[in-house]
């Protein structure tokens, strides 16, 4: 955003720290994915969050449990950063019965409706109808809550796009639209899809609000986001963010990446938000290292503690076939 | 059970379904409408059939859309996920094409998707058949596609106790359900009990009793089957028909039944022929009644086109009574 | 439009009186139309466009007969403005053999592909989508043939037009986005369903221009629509025109209008813009009352003979079902 | 006509698709492209089915569109009634459901809606098929949708020459025609004649000629129909296993002449058993040849679920060769 962002609330030191940890969980709850992965014990597509961190972190850490997100087959960034308890679904992304979905609907279907984690979806553009769904719901309840709809830059050209922020905007709905503009839809450059130089802008045909962000400055996503969710509990409707990134693992696990310019990966890995973010709160003072360190153990164990859960976990018996169908278990 | 002793009250479809909201409305809080046009404002509703609604129940529970059937759907399912008993009108059925990712990807699959943990207790009401001339993009009868897509359950009734009967259950049910409506079954006059209550879904109806071959029908067809009972009565042919009002999943004990009593079968739908829902019937009866009957499953559906607009062309597209009774006699001739 | 208009080139007198002509050929159609209807010669649904003549009036006289209209429901004014011969229309909405669609299509789906009628549409948004491939054959083709999508206000709530108006641009095709812009989507008010206050903001969304023009001011329109028109044809791409205007027959003929406000209808009306832009010829001497009179009985001689030839005309055989469902006959 | 005259290389059904496409661009300047991510910047589509084709045929022929499949789908339309014929690229099946509307409403009646003055000369790429463990919103086979709906043609190919042959004569046809591609028939290496040349559409294949029962199949389950011919063999079972190739307009004749000679008939897809494509075959083959069947028209299809993300769940979900085994041991015992 070029406009300043001073007159915009700031996290204090307690808000930056947990930021971190989101970021943190994330980020080494991936790269043991990606070990799992290469030992074979995972067979499924994996569409890393890798370098998104920080925008699931800092919304996150304004959310309740009962805030709802509903997110996309690149999503677990979001789940971790929402504190989904990680036994469940790493049973799930190896397709076991203990699994959060009973290994039914795997990585690109978590689900986890006690932390809010309420639909994940493999159709491009479809998190956002339904997160209107949420939204109605919390004005029929009376309640404060919000839902998050995050979504890809690729996302916004697509007419789901269109019809849920009008919607949304039209009824005042509390569901912020967060677009994580990674600048390639699978293999296709921003700009070569999209007709517009900022997908914020897009929000003006919605009378909303919308602001494109520095979606790899914690600090930043931090602040707009506080307005934006503030914005929706106060009963004034949604907003757009578009929120600047980078994937570090291409679309897909295993991607060549031959469509990116030379370099270009490389130079947003030197610029990666995450070791920045941890030097930032070592100068500040707000962290030391011994408890960052200690902190990265804690979760590293919780992640080692997920996966030989998941990996003891059993498969799921034929008859689960018949079962979720309906409410009721279907014959045989 | 009979009839003599229930009260009954001239009523129509629309009528009936009105009343079936009311109630629901009434009863249960947590039921709520969605809709292009569906407010009092704006008329209650393409048909009327949520006439009255929005006034008593109030804009927030009862409300009028864009015109955008993707959003309208997405409310509904994340209203029925977070609780609510969401009913969805999409205007017509040539209108599920632009929200089929809505309906088949997500209500149909989050149940089971989610390993049990969502539920999507959605109805979305449609309108549709021909005989209007409203030509090739408002009239078709799709029910087939969502009766080939798991997770969500096809409703069609005919007489006005079957739709207030049937819109209850389907409001209760605790899976999504597509009811799907049309002119006929809305505005033809019937009668219903007074107190009609909720009717399973998945229960077929024998409407006549019969023995010489069973007919199974459902929706604006079914009337053009009881228009051919008198001509089929003088050919000396003891029809059974059956409504089957449930279409997925289908009342196959009934039929069979009945099929296996009589020895012949036909279904007739408006939807077309070819790969329609009269296939898995046929291919079902054939299946279990294999060497017991006299003669061929028939099957007389819409022929492979659009709906055409000419009144002429449009009536010859339909299945007619003549067909029906034409049929019949080709079957029981057979043995 | 708020803006000036004066550095936009001006119609001139002859032009002017060819929007006229135009437009009054539409507004007799339309009005020989419900007599029939009354007569109970026309038995579908009819969706006048009456009142909404100078849009595609001043649009038309910049086309030529290879240049292209999608358009919808609401569209037979589209195309009495782009010259449709009058005879195979009539005869198609008498559902006759002699219809440009041999009476299968009827009035929601005429076409008539030698004066550029390509697609009638009943599905709302779906003119653009389509409009967009012929722009795309433009292309391909090296000409300077423009195509014309019609739609309504409503229309631009739902996906297709984002999914049409981003490609457009991304592609910079010769596709102006005409939209009418009456106030109403069959009962529901603008505001009610739409969460901005002029759709032509919604061109900022897609990086193309976007204006709203009052669509009862023939040469304010015929301005905008020059602009548009030249842009395309110079190869700058696509054009949002977002024109205000009012149906003085509501959705469906036969609607009971309740759904308006008290006197909003009578208001239109005494704002009609037909007389009044036959006052404007007149006062400026661009045209005679003898001219326009005699303009006014062609056309209406035109529309009589349309109708005798309709009624004349056989109604389609049957094995017509069997015809054009693909290129070569289906067996009975 | 003998194979052994042929002369035949290596090839996969990717390939196979590669070169029909690189030879219609060749031969016809009208044939042009579009879809997701199909340039060669971009990787020449997800498959790589598209490789090469933007290089050498230009950006304006080979288009990279946005994610946005309505608008993909109505370039296309639009393309091909202006005398094009494009081959549009719809990633996978189930995102057909985001643009159904175009295909259903829009490509499939245009012809007829318009008397026949417009033409949508047009082939959907599509790719779908369970086993990679891609879950439930990747991997549904809908092809039934498309067969019950007028005006479009449906081919699934199972092996690479055919592939080929078919995608040829998709092009060229008149008509809009939607081509169903698979992980395993994409990639399952194969054969194919050096001249493959077209292959008429609506023509099915006898794959294996034998005497006692008839199985027809296509796409990738046809590749587990064939595993299955060991033990078929073993149980002492002479099957005559007919590729379908064309699901719609499907070739009854070729089915019904063998189900007559075998006197039994088996329909094997990996699409949903209930209201499937094999309920059209069943439904016709009991009506054509009442009587002359020696067991019911067998049918094994999915059960009635999403696709299952579990590895053993997804195998159990599929037909296996061990399933089409049982059920021709179960038909042939039957008489
Ligand atoms: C409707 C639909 N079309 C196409 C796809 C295939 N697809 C999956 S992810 C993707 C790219 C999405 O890009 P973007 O929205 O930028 O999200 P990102 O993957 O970059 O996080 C595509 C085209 C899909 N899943 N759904
Ligand atoms: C996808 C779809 N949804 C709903 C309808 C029903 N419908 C027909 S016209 C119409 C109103 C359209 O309003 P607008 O775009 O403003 O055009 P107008 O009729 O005012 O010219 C609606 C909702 C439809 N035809 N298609
Ligand atoms: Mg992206
Ligand atoms: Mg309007």
């Amino acid at each position: 955003m070029t406009e300043t962002t001073s007159n915009r609330a700031s996290p204090d030191a307690a808000t930056q720290l947990d930021i971190y940890r989101r970021m943190l969980r994330i980020e080494r709850n991936d790269d043991f994915t990606q070990q799992q992965i290469r030992r074979g014990r995972i067979t499924a597509p994996y569409y890393s969050g890798r370098g998104q961190e920080c925008i699931p972190a800092a919304i996150s850490n304004l959310l309740d449990d009962d805030d709802k997100i509903c997110t996309i087959y690149r999503g677990i960034h979001d789940m971790v950063a929402k504190d989904m308890p990680l036994k469940p679904l790493w049973a799930e992304i190896m397709g076991k019965v203990d699994g959060t979905c009973k290994g039914k609907g795997g990585p690109m279907h978590l689900t986890h409706p006690e932390t809010g984690v309420m639909v994940t979806t493999g159709i491009v553009g479809s998190s956002m109808p339904i997160a209107n769904g949420f939204g109605w719901a919390s004005l029929l309840d009376g309640t404060k809550q919000v839902t998050i709809a995050y979504f890809g830059d690729g996302a916004s050209n697509i007419g789901a796009f269109h019809e849920s922020l009008n919607l949304a905007s039209v009824w005042k709905l509390p569901v912020i639209f967060v677009c994580a503009n990674n600048g390639y839809a699978e293999h296709t450059r921003f700009q070569d899809g999209t007709s517009v130089d900022q997908i914020s802008k897009r929000a003006i045909g919605y009378g909303m609000p919308g602001y494109t962000v520095n979606g790899n400055d914690p600090v930043e996503m931090w602040q707009y986001a506080n307005e934006a969710i503030s914005r929706a509990r106060a009963g004034e409707g949604p907003t757009l963010l578009e929120c600047k990134t980078f994937r570090f693992c291409g679309h897909l696990l295993g991607d060549d990446n031959k469509y990116m310019s030379p370099g270009e990966l490389d130079a947003a890995k030197a610029d990666d938000p995450l070791p920045k973010y941890r030097q930032k709160l070592l100068d500040e003072g707000i962290a030391t290292e011994a408890q960052l360190e200690d902190m990265k153990a804690a979760i590293e164990a919780e992640v080692q503690q997920a996966i030989d859960f998941a990996v003891e976990s059993e498969f799921p018996p034929m008859d689960e076939l018949r079962r979720d169908v309906f409410a009721k278990e279907i014959s045989a | 059970m009979s009839t003599d002793t229930i009260e009954m009250k001239k009523t129509n479809g629309q009528q009936a379904i009105n009343e079936a909201l009311h109630e629901a409305f009434e009863a249960d809080p947590k039921v709520i409408l969605l809709g292009e046009d569906c407010g009092d404002k704006e008329g209650g509703g393409v048909t009327g059939v949520c006439k009255g609604l929005s006034t008593k129940f109030g804009d927030l529970r009862v409300r009028s859309t864009p015109i955008a059937e993707q959003s309208i759907m997405g409310a509904a399912i994340g209203a029925a996920m977070a609780g609510y008993k969401p009913v969805a009108e999409i205007m017509l059925m040539n209108f599920t094409t632009v929200c089929m990712d809505m309906i088949v990807n997500h209500a149909a699959k989050l149940r089971f998707m989610s390993g049990g943990q969502s539920q999507v207790p959605l109805v979305i009401r449609t309108l549709t058949g021909a005989g209007n001339q409203t030509a090739g993009q408002h009239a078709d009868c799709y029910e087939a596609w969502f009766c080939h897509t798991a997770g969500i359950k096809v409703v069609f009734p005919t007489f006005p106790g079957d739709a207030k009967g049937l819109m209850l259950s389907a409001i209760q049910d605790p899976d999504p359900v597509i009811f799907i409506e049309t002119g006929m079954t809305l505005f033809a006059p019937g009668e219903m009990p007074v107190n009609q209550g909720p009717i399973p879904l998945g229960v077929a109806n024998v409407v006549v009793p019969g023995n010489d071959i069973t007919i199974v029908s459902y929706g604006a067809q079914m009337y053009r089957v009881m228009m051919a009972m008198e001509e089929l009565g003088k050919a000396g042919i003891s029809a059974e028909v059956i409504d089957l009002r449930t279409i997925s999943p289908w009342d196959r004990e009934t039929v069979l039944a009945s099929a296996e009593k009589t020895g012949r079968l036909l279904v007739v739908h408006e939807a077309g022929r070819n790969f329609g829902p009269g296939a898995e019937i046929a291919a079902t009866a054939q299946e279990e009644l294999f060497g017991k009957l006299k003669a061929p499953v028939g099957r007389l559906g819409a022929p492979y086109c659009a709906v055409p607009f000419a009144k002429k062309l449009e009536d010859s597209y339909l299945v007619q009574p003549a067909d029906v009774v034409a049929e019949a006699q080709r079957l029981t001739a057979m043995g």
